[in-house]
């Protein structure tokens, strides 16, 4: 089984959707001839022609919206947004179209679309190449949120997402694009949306994470393993409809939670599962959910790395919530 | 050292002159079933608009969007399409749908929000449509249906499927950035679509002038590489003529086409609006002279092809079907509540369904 | 003291600050000549001008960028947007540009500019004439956001929203425009933004509300109340930056916590209140926070009723509280 | 029945031709003083953009936009302004900043995020601005500088302020829906401003010819009734004529003007992108060979005004301005700590107050 950094892998499952579905089309800026600003299509627009792979103009406006109109008759657009800082164009499409077309006409007609797109920090890209507002799309009934930590998964879930009848969010931490490798079968496999993943079990507290975050929860983990404190990590995989089930059984088994994520603190996604876990494992909580998340600021340039939530920042987290 | 160019937004397409005489080398010469039916549609389009206010006034529906003058835009463009080609549409184009098959009855179930409503109660009145007609059902946000239609054409280019897509949207939406993305995307693919405005000159209480300084719509085009075009939207042949050409070259592979339908909001902006606020009753007397039906039934009669025997019996059968339709949607129930909870996803996620039991507990209780 | 309805007192506001202060200005679609589709802004244009108040093209992302440049040169705009669901198209300056203006400037630059826009359900106005997307503001660094509840509150709000020097959301509940009178001084009054009202004391539950649904609150109290269950009613009135003191204070006394709000529950600013005092109250909660919220569906139009809290709702929350 | 509207997009404005001869009746006249002050804008921007290259290659700065090819465009530009005037800018004209006032130093302040950069070290490199030079700091989303641009001209229309404002924009940046309202809405309100767009002709990889179909973006201000004009790009005489006119009239006002300057990015779109990927070295070859630079040494040699020695003197001393600047910004040290928690607002809240004392404790720790 080759490894694939997570950029590879997702590469892939597209690659191979294409081959396998005719539907299949890919488009947005800089996707064709030049591969990609990450290089993540390279080489497609020559496999799959002009009429599969489109360049478009610089709109993610209009991206968006011919995307919704290309899912509504008859193709599988994957459109790319170079980056989520850049989606807000879009936005209106995606809130007030893509997200309720299958409600509004009465189940009449539905938008099987992805927008793939890299978010998160940790490249020293500032405001505008950094953001993580998976928040604003897990407010909105009709979406799904994904968003993969690792190759296997990023393949498995990429192909779900594509066959989903529901359009998907599919946000990349393009932080860790090249950095995170793993195993990746050549075949077809589906990960379902919706269910998170156990990566490491434990019993004292559960940390939860997703993307590029998840790596600072195992580093967070594997530290305070040597200290005796044993933790169950759960990488979320889908934001949107999340897996509140496994993290209600995690909780129940550990009492004690940390939420992570780079997204600004106030209205983060944190904020829906320490709601809904406070509320429904009341009981079982032996100490307050505690978030670690980026600073309620626009995210910053120079000091990107004081932003950016660490493991020393977990790892303080557990101990805190241990000794409360 | 500028762009020197000229336009004159005055010229436009006309066929049918006001007193129903017609420039003879421009008639298409349609045959009678057809020229019937054009007349048909612009009548039952007339005829529901005037019980769609009404009923609102006596508070049987809650809200109600009138096209009165703009029957001829409506229902012109619409019988250029083929039974494949898609429409695209705003709140405001009622004629286009009947003509493709969407029943008064569908329409007013839609009106009322009804158990029997296509979208099953789920979006205000005039926000109608229904897949088997081939046409989208309106959303409220103006301009978004833009480059959505872009899209739906796009999508049939690539799959080598003949069909054109149809999109309307009024001067206003023009304004707005989903015009400029929607066209300009349609013209770097050339895909197979007509931008189709109604120019009515305003939006709520917004007039054309102060939409924009360009002086008419259809120059716009210029910006995306395509042609644009300019007709009487009062004149049912132009608009007819205009439209037929534009998906004919939209068919052949020639790409899109931006027609501009010069007309008029003889009504208010919907019922929630109140006209006389912002705009002169002589000006909306003028163009109630100009109304599109009674120039086109002028044409018709001048031609032989209509009679006062035609037009009684005609407007019988249509108050009939109208008065059916309401009847029949206003005794309706609404839709069951499990409603509230299906189709935001094609299967429905946990917190739906634990929603779903929580909202028949509220109702239970 | 002149009772005046909600709308009126907005109205009343915005013509004294005109008449105090001419750099402030009014631009918006409809909101000239025909005095706004809710008749707000009648006889304003008459008054101030057509250099002060503006009729502007239907486009909410022009009305938006351009009261940024407004606010940049010198002037105070007050920007409407007709109805909250159209303000999308505009979104990308509102997060990417308005919010980040004074930060990514090294506070060279800043954006005194308020944005005004009905809110809320309740009057069948379906999908686009319903929404309460007030969590995606309150997760944007930079903004301010802030509901009122009453005529007394939202004149003495929307003075401090003007001479704010950043900018704030100013989200009116459209369903209680005509509804809700009060009295209202004809003097000039501020009410600081950040900070919450408590607009009944109990010592049982505490309710949390803004908008339309404070009053489902008071509402409900109303009836617990002759059940003996006595409940502090709590009107947040700013959600960005959201008075937590207050309401830390008051869960510290009763002890359990409803929060009411119309938006989508998850993802909704209830689980930002929600989560942050699980965290800081947790050894004072004696039963779980309760969220009373609108359904993760788009906001229906025949259902409407169903969709909306009531006090029903609220009261059936707090027999629950009360009874954990 | 269509617009038929003309428009050829060959046709554009040059004064200085690429051998330096002067289409004289055509020459704005400026003095000396003037005309070498143009030229040290141009290659004081060049001299920074090649030590900018090589410093990110060596890793010392972490991103850099250079504008190689594009100098006339932005020095013309700007030198067609007034002091009070005001700038609103892309990433992509140091040279119009440097000509308002921006010092070099400054710059590299901003490019290495130093304690020192007037906007705190809160942007990535290439996102420079100085409310002292009316020159306001640029984001990197595309196009929304437009109609932020259009209300700060607004403004100034509405205080009775002379002022007049220039925004700046790329090709790819007239795709987005904000290029759309912010000409618009300028065109409507009839505001002092000059959409000034550097047609580059490259979007990252997206050729001009994909990007619209419209054939050039002069035309595309008919849309908004007002004038478009084109000028060649790397003629910076013909840059500050144009641009001089649209300014003046804008004062004078009679509205706004869109400029496409029509020129070649010569290098990649930044430091992290590799062109060759998508476009053919033959082609930017041959726009090397129209340097901006050289074509306006030879009009000044031919004038008498330049010889080898002044450009030698003035090189070297633009060596020393940029080494100077370069030692000084990568010396500074970063901003503080407290610096990540101000400026959200005027007044930090709570939850900021709190969050700073949390990372002082994380960074204290
Ligand atoms: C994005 C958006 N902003 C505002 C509105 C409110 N609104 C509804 S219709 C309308 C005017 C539309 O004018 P036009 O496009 O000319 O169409 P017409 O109503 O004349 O047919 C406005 C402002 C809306 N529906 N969508
Ligand atoms: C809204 C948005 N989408 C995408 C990007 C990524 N991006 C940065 S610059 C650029 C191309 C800009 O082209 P153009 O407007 O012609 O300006 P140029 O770079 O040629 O000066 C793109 C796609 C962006 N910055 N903003
Ligand atoms: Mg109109
Ligand atoms: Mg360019």
């Amino acid at each position: 089984m080759p490894e694939l950094t997570l950029l590879q892998a997702i590469s892939q499952a597209l690659w191979e959707e294409m081959e396998r579905d005719e539907r299949v089309i890919i488009l947005g800026e800089d996707v064709g001839r030049a591969g990609g600003v990450f290089v993540l299509t390279k080489g497609f627009q020559e496999r799959f022609g002009e009429d599969r792979v489109f360049d478009t103009p610089l709109s993610e406006g209009g991206i968006i919206g011919a995307s919704i109109g290309l899912a509504l008759n008859g193709l599988l657009p994957v459109a790319e947004i170079q980056f989520v800082d850049f989606i807000y164009p879009g936005f209106d499409l995606i809130v007030n179209e893509m997200a309720k077309m299958r409600y509004r006409t009465g189940g009449q007609y539905s938008v099987p679309l992805v927008i793939r797109t890299p978010y998160g920090g940790g490249i020293r890209g500032g405001h505008y190449h950094s953001q993580s507002p998976e928040a604003y799309f897990a407010h909105t009934a009709g979406l799904k949120v994904v968003i993969p930590s690792n190759p296997y998964d990023a393949k498995g879930l990429l192909l779900s997402a594509i066959r989903d009848p529901d359009p998907v969010i599919f946000m990349e931490p393009k932080k860790i694009y090249r950095a995170v490798k793993g195993d990746v079968p050549e075949d077809d496999y589906a990960i379902p949306l919706g269910k998170a993943h156990v990566v490491r079990e434990g019993k004292d507290v559960t940390l939860i994470g997703y993307g590029a975050m998840l790596h600072t929860c195992v580093e967070s983990a594997e530290t305070v393993a040597r200290e005796g404190v044993s933790c169950d990590v759960i990488d979320l995989r889908t934001i949107l409809p999340y897996d509140l089930n496994a993290i209600l059984t995690s909780v129940e088994k550990t009492g004690r939670l940390i939420i992570v994520h780079e997204a600004p603190r106030t209205g983060g996604f944190g904020a829906e599962i320490a709601a809904e876990v406070a509320e429904r494992a009341f009981l079982s909580l032996e100490s307050p959910i505690i978030r670690v998340t980026g600073y309620d600021t626009p995210f910053p340039y120079a000091l990107e790395d004081v932003y950016l939530p660490d493991a020393r920042a977990v790892v303080k987290a557990i101990h805190q919530s241990m000794s409360f | 050292m500028s762009t020197h160019i000229t336009f004159n937004p005055d010229e436009m397409l006309q066929i049918v002159a006001p007193d129903g005489s017609c420039h003879e080398s421009l008639d298409p010469d349609l045959d009678a079933t057809a020229l019937r039916r054009l007349y048909r549609g612009m009548l039952l389009t007339r005829t529901v608009d005037i019980r769609g206010m009404i009923l609102q006034r006596q508070g049987r529906i809650g809200f109600y969007v009138p096209s009165t003058g703009e029957e001829a835009s409506q229902v012109g463009s619409a019988f250029a399409l083929g039974p494949s080609d898609w429409i695209v549409a705003a709140y405001r184009e009622p004629g286009a749908a009947y003509l493709r098959g969407l029943s008064v009855e569908s329409f007013f179930h839609q009106t009322a929000g009804s158990g029997k409503d296509l979208l099953k109660g789920r979006q205000m009145p005039s926000h109608f449509g229904a897949k088997s007609a081939n046409f989208v059902p309106a959303s409220s946000p103006v301009g978004t249906q833009i480059p959505i239609a872009t899209g739906v054409a796009w999508a049939a280019k690539i799959r080598k499927d003949p069909m054109v897509t149809l999109v309307y949207f009024g001067d206003g939406s023009t304004s707005q950035g989903d015009f400029h993305t929607g066209l300009n995307f349609a013209g770097v693919y050339r895909v197979p679509i007509v931008f189709f405005c109604k120019n009515n000159q305003w939006a709520i209480s917004c007039p054309f002038a102060k939409q924009t300084a360009s002086g008419c719509v259809a120059v716009k085009a210029l910006s995306y590489g395509f042609e644009g075009v300019r007709v009487d939207g009062n004149d049912i042949l132009a608009v007819y003529v205009a439209t037929k050409r534009a998906v004919d070259n939209a068919r052949a592979g020639e790409g899109p086409t931006l027609i501009e339908s010069f007309t008029y909001r003889v009504g208010p902006h919907s019922t929630s609006d109140d006209p006389r606020r912002y705009r002169d009753d002589a000006e909306v007397a003028r163009w109630r002279e100009k109304d599109p039906i009674l120039r086109y039934r002028n044409y018709l009669e001048r031609k032989g092809l209509w009679s006062a025997e035609d037009q009684e019996s005609l407007q019988a059968e249509l108050d009939q079907e109208v008065d059916d339709a309401i009847e029949s949607a206003l005794a309706s129930p609404p839709p069951d509540m499990e409603t509230l909870f299906t189709d935001v996803y094609e299967i429905p996620t946990w917190n739906l369904r634990e929603q779903l039991e929580q909202a028949m507990q509220k109702v239970g209780q």
